[in-house]
């Protein structure tokens, strides 16, 4: 191709990712030539500026109308945007963790890589959010993964860091290659790589064989993603990961990483598989397969739920609460109700907040007491009557209790469930009865925090970073709870229910 | 009659005891309890001016208010305006209930001065509970409904789990899980019935349920199953037969100023629930389910009224005798003719008062003489005399002697139930010999027989003790004596149910 | 005048409040305000019932409580049975008022006494006032609550404590069934008022079989309050009350209330045959069953209610035997001299300060008024001629045998001796011979019990000639006017019965003599000659004992059946729920066994699963 | 020209790529179960460029995914080795069923 073809692209509209791009290759070599002395973290300020200004760039883009350059392989679509909001403010808010983490054994030799590998991944996954074929769906998945291999062993000389690493490398691995495989059998099938293509020619396919051998793509890409947002049967790395991990990682896995998944699912699923016919030609081979996704997703739930009741350790226990809520969305990919997309944004967002208020907190306990039991909560609110009712009301979200956004979210699910015409009962009442379940580990935490006596009454050194962070997500995750109409006007006004989706 | 926004200052007056608190150092005690019982005058002024301006004709619905708050879906893009607003209304029984709630919330604030720790949390989370009671009587949109049907939960969890008694914290969770369960139930029943409709008005589903006869928007079966459900899960509150087991734990570990309100409203959420919505929603269904709630209504009764007769401690003495003339309120449902139901709502109100008075005194002495085993106290008449005459008219009262609130339901629900079906009704009159048996048996055991040594110096009766006192027997006798006070306001609560019903 | 009467009830309510508010720092003064205002109720109920025999039936009413199109009331009416019953509870209740202004002297909870007093003479005037059946059973449950409070006034006393809850919820037993058997009777009617009742019984809307039912019904809860086999046992125990008490509510005016409904929903009953059947029959075997009971017993109170007991026996008779007349004139007379009776045990009682006779003895001279009084008491019951007890006794025997109860009307006499024996052998042993107790400092009482007592001895005396076969039947014809349904003023009965009965009292009467009296014969002939009747009879029948085996017996072991499934069931599922779900939970964590490279295997099985399904079910394998 | 079925590449690939995977999830040394899962993702470049030869719509985008998934293959090589480096030197083994530290 020519230049003036490369010059015709509307390059404006990848603005994000080239700042993030850019921010991430600026911290990379000033890391590289900064004076050792030099406290690195102000690359973490800097790439926080990063972010916001990304975040900045986002926000002018809203509105434009869909556009998609490079023959289609990035696509700037109103589910494009929304998402990468999502990822953005999640990323943002993992940075200020990021910032003000200090693990016992110092990592300021390679605090830097720690900063800019989570640009890295933070690119990967908004490219995914707005690609338009296999391959840069593919690279953006890849280029996440293997940042996330790094920062979850980046405490090089802590044994529990590496080993994570080491686990998530050969589970991802096997997912990607999983996943890869039924790439090829799609593109076998269908000639091209390039989504849009693609949704043009499925419909088409009469041949039985083939759509035998999409029906297997559809379960290998499924489990090969599970992986990503750590659901049924894919999930059980998590735990390990997320007890390993530093603690801002795992907040950027257990949030940005997943949110990722989610989009890439629901670009495969929506634009490759809900337009592949069945074998009787019917319906979609989607829909047909929907029994499947309801048992991976049920699973998901009973398991997260049921597991996290014996854990004594809090970042244990929050990767199962995180399996089971990739549970709870997974019960609106199945349900495929005509409003998934915003039910799934919504539900993210809320899961951002309220999950990265948990992890700020629990990194500020944790690190006080060095030990991550869930004893160390004991008493908190004598300690700090800020954290205690903090970190009540973010549970009191996780939980879906209302007047919480988490709430809103999960009867955005429900309804999502029960609206479709079969209506899925089971799994609308499995999802409400694991919650139920959930109660008995959330509440447990408040258990220890306000009716445990503390062994120490030493107040926290609360950094206000940390600080702003959780205040921000308690806000929102109230906000949200109370007028949750700001969230959705702003889907129905920006988005317009996603109607540009290539479908 | 009624300025703007009448009902929602109402429900949320006790907010503002609630912000205030947050500003008190949590050491001024008697300044805490004072502001803890003025949060909860405002409410009850404002039912009683509502009750008797609606006594003197004014219209109800001129409280109804009306606000947009959510809309989940794009209104131009799904065939439902899946929209949920704030609606608050109340009619004759609702009102009624109100009035209640906020008596009984004023009265179990005084009876809140044994409390022993903790003022603050104590009292904040008492009012929480008070609003959410209020919400849930003032609702008219069965989210908004479920919604403080939630609320009172989690405050109810805390005041039992901290300030409870010796196995707090298991009660507190047998109450959490059971609760979680029933509102879970009824959660579904909700959502089913919202994605069905598209609407949460209870005024609108009923009418689209009336209109709906050929079943066209539910059918005949989910209607039926909706309707069990609904029962189940309004079952764990009131509660039925099996799923009773939590609420004896309850009654005898939380506090009882938390269990005036427990006994004497949260129960009574069931009934309220089954009235309202079940009657409402589904009158056909109800009418071939009323049989069985009678039946059940009989097995509470006699199987609390036997299993009272062999207790050694007080409380579990009136827990199983609340248990059991829950059972009198299904009684009167399960006849579903006016004077069934109108006893079935005396009985709602009447035990109210009288599981208040009896609690009350049971904090009385339980804070003379630290136990409430019936073994320990006897001779009560002569250690605190006021105390003995005063617990020997609730008992009198709740055993359904004539000229106090306990007889009329009873005799009413039994009225009703005898049209219907006699025989069960034959066998129901036992029951009313088992209570005078039972009750007897405990109340005479503590007040009657010789005071034991360390019994005799304790002083009687504080006059800060005796006026909720005095107010209880006071409206209990007074409904005993002039029931139409209340049945004035009921009439048109009750056509209108019976109206559904089509006769 | 009639239209206050309203009013009588109300004085002795206001006593009950003030005296529970300002009881306590009143102390002995609360005795006067009971007194007096139980006299102003006396005062106008006599006023009431003089009004009556001028004017008609009056009644009042206004709207209690709407059920749906129903409309209940409540109000009051007097008529010819409610205004007498008015004089005949104001009297004795003002009577026993001042009595225990005496007796009661320097109890330090006289005034709650009192209080309590003024509640049961409330409700029982309420009663008494009561226009529809509804309002009976109202009133009808607190005259128990009265009598319950007053049985367990010694509260400290365990006897006091056992007997007021037998009390209450052997008479619950019974007012089930005048509840059910109410509420029966509204949906057949439609109505609780009496006259719309009667309406509906003789225009016939209502069923013979549904008649005898609801008939039956209300009389199981006569049966309760008016101490009827087999609901009598709490009665005598009903004794530890103090005496006073006794002499008001166990003798004269609650007791009788069970014969007072009989007697005010006569026509009714009078509907049904089986009813009156049962009613003459349980009433008959009631009055001699309670009397062999008292000829043995030794406690000078517990023969009085024995002899309560048989007496009410006597008034069912009479009411079942269609002598509505006789029923409420045998009533009325009791009311006289049982009060009587009892207030002269309770000064006795006062006296020596024991009840049992066997202690007792040799009294006539140290109690110079209280044996006269007491004779006197002894001579009604007994039914010798002239004294009150005989006639309205000769009454219930005529109205018995020529309703054709022949076997009954037998029974009645033998029942009649034995009341004549037993009362006599109480006099004996307590008047008569050498002091068996110490005596020493025994004295009269003092006049504030005495009068009463003078009083009520001239009504037992008197009171009978309201209504005798020689000098007219002015009661009545009074009673019966203007209501067929009630049968006729006086009955005409062959003249040998009136022999027989007196014969058969005075032979009572010279049997007791005999044996306690002038002690020809040895005293223990019976229990020594016939032990084993003997045991059985001092035993009551060994029906307290049968009760305790059965039905208390019973209900404890249900309940702990009960308690059995709620640990079992109840709870058991519930466990067994949570179990599961902890066990799934280990399980689910032992899977977690760190090695990463289960966690691969786990997830290619799941695809492996998910795949292998599929090709079998989605039918792609042909 | 070619005269093999695309089936038979397919099952090639499929035959390796099981192969990968039985390694991956039992061999002990870490270093092999990297290998294995090489394997795995040359079974993937297989399928795809049989399938842009070979396929029912033939087109040059199969050779272009294979080349980046090589190129990614050899980048998740790299890292892992790292890591397994990294971790060798706290745990002085690279007998993966003892990286067992993390689990319940």
């Amino acid at each position: 191709m020519d230049l003036e073809t490369l010059l015709s692209y509307h390059w404006s509209i990848m603005t994000p990712e080239f700042i993030i791009l850019g921010f991430a290759t600026l911290l990379s070599l000033l890391d590289l030539f900064m004076p050792r002395k030099i406290n690195r973290r102000i690359l973490g300020w800097l790439a926080l500026t990063g972010i916001l200004a990304a975040t900045i760039s986002v926000f002018t883009l809203l509105g434009s109308a869909p556009e998609s350059i490079l023959y289609d392989t990035f696509r700037l679509d109103s589910f494009a945007i929304a998402f990468k909001l999502l990822l953005l403010i999640g990323a943002a808010l993992v940075m200020m963790l990021a910032v003000s983490y200090e693990p016992r054994e110092r990592i300021d030799e390679y605090r830097g890589e720690f900063y800019y590998l989570f640009l890295a991944g933070l690119l990967g996954a908004l490219i995914m959010s707005s690609s338009g074929d296999l391959i840069t769906l593919f690279i953006g998945l890849e280029l996440l993964s293997l940042s996330s291999y790094i920062l979850a062993g980046i405490r090089k000389k802590h044994l529990p860091s590496n080993e994570s690493a080491m686990k998530y490398v050969i589970n991802g691995g096997i997912s990607t290659a999983i996943t890869l495989f039924g790439m090829s059998y799609v593109y076998g099938i269908s000639g091209t790589t390039n989504l849009k293509e693609m949704a043009a020619f499925l419909p088409t396919i009469t041949n039985n064989q083939h759509l035998y051998l999409l029906a297997l793509a559809f379960f290998m890409i499924l489990i090969g993603l599970s992986f990503k947002i750590a659901a049924a049967p894919f999930h059980m790395w998590a735990p390990d990961v997320y007890e390993g991990a530093p603690l801002p990682v795992t907040a950027f896995l257990s949030v940005v990483s997943k949110t990722a998944g989610f989009i890439i699912i629901l670009r495969i699923l929506l634009s490759i598989f809900f337009n592949v016919p069945d074998q009787t030609g019917t319906t979609s081979l989607m829909l047909s397969l929907q029994d499947y996704l309801a048992v991976i997703a049920g699973a998901t739930m009973i398991i997260g739920n049921v597991i996290a009741l014996r854990q004594k350790n809090i970042k244990r226990m929050f990767a199962y609460s995180s399996i089971a809520h990739a549970g709870y969305l997974l019960v609106a990919v199945t349900a495929m109700s005509p409003f998934l997309v915003e039910t799934t944004w919504f539900y993210l967002g809320a899961y951002l907040f309220m999950t990265l208020g948990v992890f700020a907190i629990i990194q500020i306990v944790t690190a006080s007491a060095d030990s991550e039991s869930i004893n160390e909560f004991g008493g908190l609110y004598r300690r700090s009557p800020f954290l205690a009712v903090s970190m009540s009301i973010l549970l009191l979200s996780l939980a879906g209790i209302p007047g919480t956004a988490g709430f809103i979210g999960k009867l955005n699910i429900f309804m999502g469930a029960l609206a479709t015409d079969p209506a899925h009962y089971i799994l609308a009442s499995l999802l409400i009865a694991t919650t139920v379940i959930s109660y008995i580990y959330y509440f447990g935490v408040m258990v220890q925090i306000f009716f445990r006596q503390a062994e120490s009454t030493k107040k926290f050194p609360l950094s206000p970073v940390v600080g702003i962070v959780i205040i921000i997500c308690v806000a929102a995750t109230v906000i949200l709870g109370i007028f949750p109409n700001i969230a959705f006007d702003f889907l129905h006004e920006q988005f317009s229910s996603f109607k540009d989706f290539i479908q | 009659m009624m300025f703007p926004y009448y009902l929602s200052l109402l429900v949320f007056s006790p907010l503002i005891g609630i912000l205030v608190l947050v500003f008190i150092p949590k050491v001024k005690e008697p300044f805490i309890k004072l502001i803890g019982f003025l949060a909860t005058l405002p409410a009850l002024i404002l039912t009683v001016i509502a009750y008797i301006a609606h006594r003197n004709g004014a219209e109800l619905s001129e409280l109804a208010e009306k606000v947009g708050w959510m809309q989940f879906v794009n209104p131009e893009m799904a065939g439902k305006i899946y929209s949920i607003d704030y609606e608050l209304g109340v009619d004759g029984f609702s009102l009624l209930m109100l009035m209640l709630t906020a008596l009984l919330s004023t009265l179990a604030a005084i009876a809140s001065i044994h409390i022993k720790k903790e003022w603050k949390g104590y009292f904040m989370l008492f009012l929480l509970l008070e609003i959410g009671m209020l919400g849930v009587f003032a609702a008219e949109n069965l989210i908004l409904f479920f919604i403080f049907f939630e609320i009172t939960l989690i405050p109810t969890f805390f005041l039992i789990g901290k300030w409870g008694y010796f196995e707090k914290e298991k009660a507190a969770f047998k109450f959490l899980v059971y609760n979680g369960l029933g509102s879970a139930i009824l959660l579904i029943v909700i959502m089913v019935l919202y994605a069905r409709t598209g609407t949460s008005n209870i005024e609108a589903i009923m009418s689209i349920m009336a209109s709906d006869s050929d079943h066209l928007v539910v059918s005949a079966g989910t209607k039926m199953g909706l309707l069990i459900a609904l029962v189940v899960a309004f079952g764990v509150k009131l509660p039925i037969f099996p799923l009773h087991s939590w609420m004896v734990e309850v009654h005898v570990q939380a506090p009882p100023s938390i269990v005036m309100l427990h006994a004497g409203i949260l129960l009574k959420i069931g009934a309220y629930g089954l009235i309202k919505f079940g009657m409402g929603i589904f009158p056909d269904q109800f009418q071939s389910l009323a049989v069985w709630l009678a039946v059940l209504g009989v097995i509470n009764l006699l199987y609390g009224a036997f299993l009272a007769f062999i207790q050694t401690d007080f409380k579990k003495v009136l827990a199983y005798s609340s248990i059991s003339h829950m059972g009198v309120v299904l009684i009167g449902l399960g006849a579903l003719n006016a004077a069934g139901i109108q006893g079935a709502i005396f009985q709602v109100v009447s035990h109210g008062l009288i599981a208040a008075l009896l609690f009350l005194l049971v904090s009385i002495v339980h804070e003379r003489y630290g136990t409430s085993d019936m073994a320990k106290i006897s001779g009560l008449a002569k250690s605190m005399p006021i105390a003995a005459g005063i617990l020997l008219t609730a008992a009198l009262a709740s055993l359904g002697i004539p000229g106090m609130s306990g007889f009329i339901s009873e005799f009413m629900a039994f009225l009703g139930l005898f049209k219907e079906m006699p025989v069960l009704a034959a066998i129901g009159c036992l029951g009313i010999i088992m209570t005078a048996a039972y009750l007897l048996r405990a109340v005479l055991s503590i007040t009657f027989g010789e005071a034991k040594r360390e019994n005799t110096e304790v002083n009687d009766v504080a006059p800060l003790e005796a006026i909720p006192a005095a107010i209880l027997v006071g409206l209990i006798v007074l409904i005993g004596v002039y029931p139409n006070i209340l049945s004035g306001s009921l009439t048109s609560t009750i056509e209108t149910i019976l109206l559904g019903m089509g006769g | 005048m009639m239209e206050n009467a309203w009013i009588i009830p109300l004085f002795p309510l206001l006593s009950f409040l003030f005296l529970i508010v300002f009881g306590k720092r009143l102390r002995a003064v609360s005795a006067y305000i009971g007194i007096f205002l139980t006299f102003a109720s006396f005062i106008i109920s006599l006023l009431v019932l003089i009004a009556r025999f001028g004017s008609p039936t009056y009644k009042a009413e206004g709207i209690w409580l709407t059920i749906g199109d129903y409309q209940l009331t409540a109000g009051y009416e007097v008529n010819q049975l409610n205004a007498l019953m008015l004089v005949i509870v104001s009297l004795v209740s003002f009577l026993v008022h001042m009595y225990s202004k005496g007796y009661m002297h320097g109890d330090g909870r006289i005034s709650v006494f009192y209080a309590y007093l003024g509640l049961f003479t409330f409700a029982m005037l309420g009663l008494v006032l009561s226009p529809n059946l509804l309002q009976t059973y109202i009133f009808w449950e607190l005259v128990g609550l009265g009598s319950f409070l007053l049985i367990g006034f010694y509260f400290y006393k365990e006897e006091a404590k056992a007997a007021a809850k037998k009390a209450f919820i052997m008479t619950r037993i019974g007012d089930v069934g005048l509840f059910i058997g109410m509420i029966l009777l509204f949906w057949q009617v439609g109505s609780f008022e009496y006259d719309e009742i009667f309406a509906a019984v003789s225009a016939g809307m209502i069923s013979e079989q549904m008649i005898t039912l609801i008939a039956l019904l209300i009389f199981i809860g006569a049966v309760g309050k008016s101490g009827q086999f087999p609901l009598h046992t709490w009665l005598p125990d009903a004794m530890e009350g103090p005496t006073p008490v006794s002499a008001l509510i166990h003798a004269a005016t609650m007791v009788a209330a069970g014969v007072y409904l009989v007697a005010s929903m006569f026509p009714l009953f009078a509907a049904s045959e089986t009813a009156m059947m049962t009613i003459a029959i349980i009433g008959a075997f009631t009055a001699i069953f309670a009397a062999s009971i008292g000829i043995v017993q030794k406690d000078i109170k517990r023969v009085l209610a024995y002899s309560t007991v048989s007496q009410l026996g006597f008034m069912m008779l009479a009411l079942g035997s269609a002598g509505y007349v006789a029923g409420v004139f045998h009533l009325m007379t009791h009311a006289f001299f049982k009060a009587l009776l009892f207030l002269a045990a309770g000064s006795v009682i006062h006296a020596v300060h024991t009840q049992d006779i066997e202690k007792m003895g040799g009294l006539w001279k140290k109690l110079r008024v209280t044996g006269p009084l007491f004779l006197i008491g002894t001579l009604a019951i007994s039914g010798v001629p002239l004294l009150s007890g005989f006639f309205s006794k000769d009454e219930i025997l005529v109205s018995t045998w020529v309703h054709g109860h022949t076997f009954l009307f037998w029974l009645a006499v033998v029942a009649a001796f034995f009341t004549a024996f037993y009362m006599f052998r109480l006099f004996f042993m307590v008047f008569t011979g050498e002091a068996r107790g110490k005596t020493a400092n025994v004295k009269e009482s003092p006049g504030v019990m005495v009068i009463p007592m003078l009083i009520l001895a001239v009504l037992a005396i008197g009171a009978g000639y309201v209504n005798t076969p020689w000098f007219g039947t002015f009661l009545g014809d009074w009673l019966t006017e203007g209501n067929q349904a009630l049968g006729h003023g006086h009955v005409e009965g062959p003249a040998w019965i009136m022999v027989v009965a007196t014969a058969v009292s005075l032979l009572g009467i010279l049997l007791a003599w005999l044996m306690y009296g002038k002690k020809t014969i040895a005293r223990d002939w019976f229990s020594a000659g016939v032990p084993t009747v003997y045991g059985i009879l001092a035993n009551k029948y060994y029906i307290d004992e049968f009760y305790k085996m059965t039905i208390v017996k019973g209900t404890t072991a249900f309940s702990r059946i009960l308690h059995f499934i709620e640990v079992i069931v109840v709870e058991g599922i519930m466990k067994m729920v949570a179990g599961i779900i902890s066990g799934l939970s280990k399980l689910g964590s032992r899977f977690q066994s760190g090695q990463v490279q289960t966690y691969g295997t786990v997830a290619f099985l799941g695809l492996a699963i998910l795949v292998i399904f599929f090709a079998v079910t989605g039918g792609y394998l042909k | 020209m070619s005269t093999v079925p695309i089936s038979a590449y397919l099952t090639l690939a499929l035959v390796l790529f099981c192969i990968g995977l039985f390694g991956a999830l039992t061999k002990r040394n870490t270093v092999i179960v990297l290998i294995s899962i090489e394997l795995m993702l040359n079974a993937v470049n297989i399928n795809l460029v049989a399938f842009s030869k070979l396929g029912m719509a033939p087109s040059i985008d199969g050779q272009v995914f294979a080349l980046f998934a090589i190129a990614v293959a050899a980048a998740e090589a790299a890292v892992g080795l790292a890591i397994l480096i990294a971790l060798y030197r706290n745990r002085k083994s690279v007998n993966i069923d003892e990286f067992n530290t993390l689990k319940n």
